[in-house]
């Protein structure tokens, strides 16, 4: 199974969990990417995000098919969430499973560290004085 | 010709709007369209780095580009 | 934040998650061990936990030790059911959230590889013709 | 002197209960009780290992018990 979305409402542990049903596959990794209160710099208020749809989506299948490539692992699921996200809320969740573990864990980190890298989707952090968008400049 | 062009997070503040149309000249290649972004839009020199997609894929600077493409400017990506 | 818990109802991904919420750490990993419909050998109908309750937590406790001292982590979740789960039921969740992502990865990974191998909890397959005490023989 | 041994898993199995009664002699240490529950539980001898574990510590080889402990027979853990 292979569940690309990107969604502009709440994402849910539970529902993407819920897809990760393989029968050989005993063991999860999930990794999940939440709007922190604080960065670096100083407290955040909310996030924006915003994505080029049909490439982001483009580029998690491919990171998918990579996935398959390198690691035996049967479900990979990427959900990202897009628009304005309050601190606490999930940003994205990537749920990889396998019938061994090790596979499950190097491979969502390999998705979640390719998906920063390739997908194009932007956040904006807003503080209360001020904004910025993520990594835009050097 | 007149293209259209993507603009995305602060690309599409720089450029104005996220689909905006300009004219430039046959024959046009990525790097040249760059080119033109730059000194058309001084901003777009202070991004750690932009890339195009053309027809949802990173472009490489000698793809040539015409009107029927959907082209994108994609500044540094910050998902997850 | 360290919760170790051993329960006897069912484990939920979103109580879990619930809970890491540091707020200089965005990322959290986790990974959830399912019951499986099959092991290499046959079709499974339930599986059967049981844990030297006192014993465990203790171990279980060394784990979250080792963890903090080995890898910058906040968090650290450890849930184990016991009892009788059927198949899709969760039997473990461990949570690790940190700054960076490398760490969290690396420490749910370390954690459930030392729980396999030093908490006292056991389980018994139970399949259709038999059942098995899991790795009591060599 | 009488110790309380607990078991768990297959050593419950074979034991016959989680807390099983021994007259055992005075001054004994892990190893002789390991000894002691093989030659007393013949299909000891199947299990791929089996630790002792003393006041919910895995306890080494030397460690002398004595009635006040909490002893536990720990056969292979298959938690997760």
């Amino acid at each position: 199974m292979i569940d690309l979305k990107i969604l502009d409402t709440a994402l849910s542990a539970s529902e993407a969990l819920a897809k990760m049903n393989h029968p050989a596959c005993g063991g999860i990794d999930i990794f999940i990417g939440m709007v922190r209160a604080q960065t670096e710099k100083q407290e955040v208020v909310r996030l924006e995000y915003e994505a080029y749809y049909g490439m982001a989506i483009k580029e998690m299948e491919k990171i998918a098919q990579e996935v398959k490539a390198k690691w035996p692992v049967e479900d990979i699921l990427i959900h990202h969430r897009v628009g304005i996200l309050s601190v606490g809320e999930i940003a994205v969740i990537i749920a990889v499973n396998a019938p061994h573990r090790k596979a499950a864990f190097e491979a969502c980190q390999y998705a979640i560290d390719t998906l920063k890298q390739t997908v194009p989707i932007w956040k904006k952090e807003v503080f209360v004085n001020g904004e910025e968008w993520v990594s835009a400049h050097a | 010709m007149t293209i259209n062009i993507l603009a995305f997070g602060i690309a599409k503040e720089i450029l104005g709007n996220n689909e905006n149309s300009f004219e430039v000249q046959e024959g046009i290649n990525v790097k040249m369209l760059r080119s033109f972004l730059i000194e058309r839009f001084p901003k777009m020199k202070s991004l750690a780095s932009f890339l195009i997609a053309v027809d949802g894929e990173y472009a490489a600077e000698d793809v040539v580009i015409n009107p029927e493409h959907e082209v994108a400017v994609i500044p540094p990506v910050s998902g997850g």
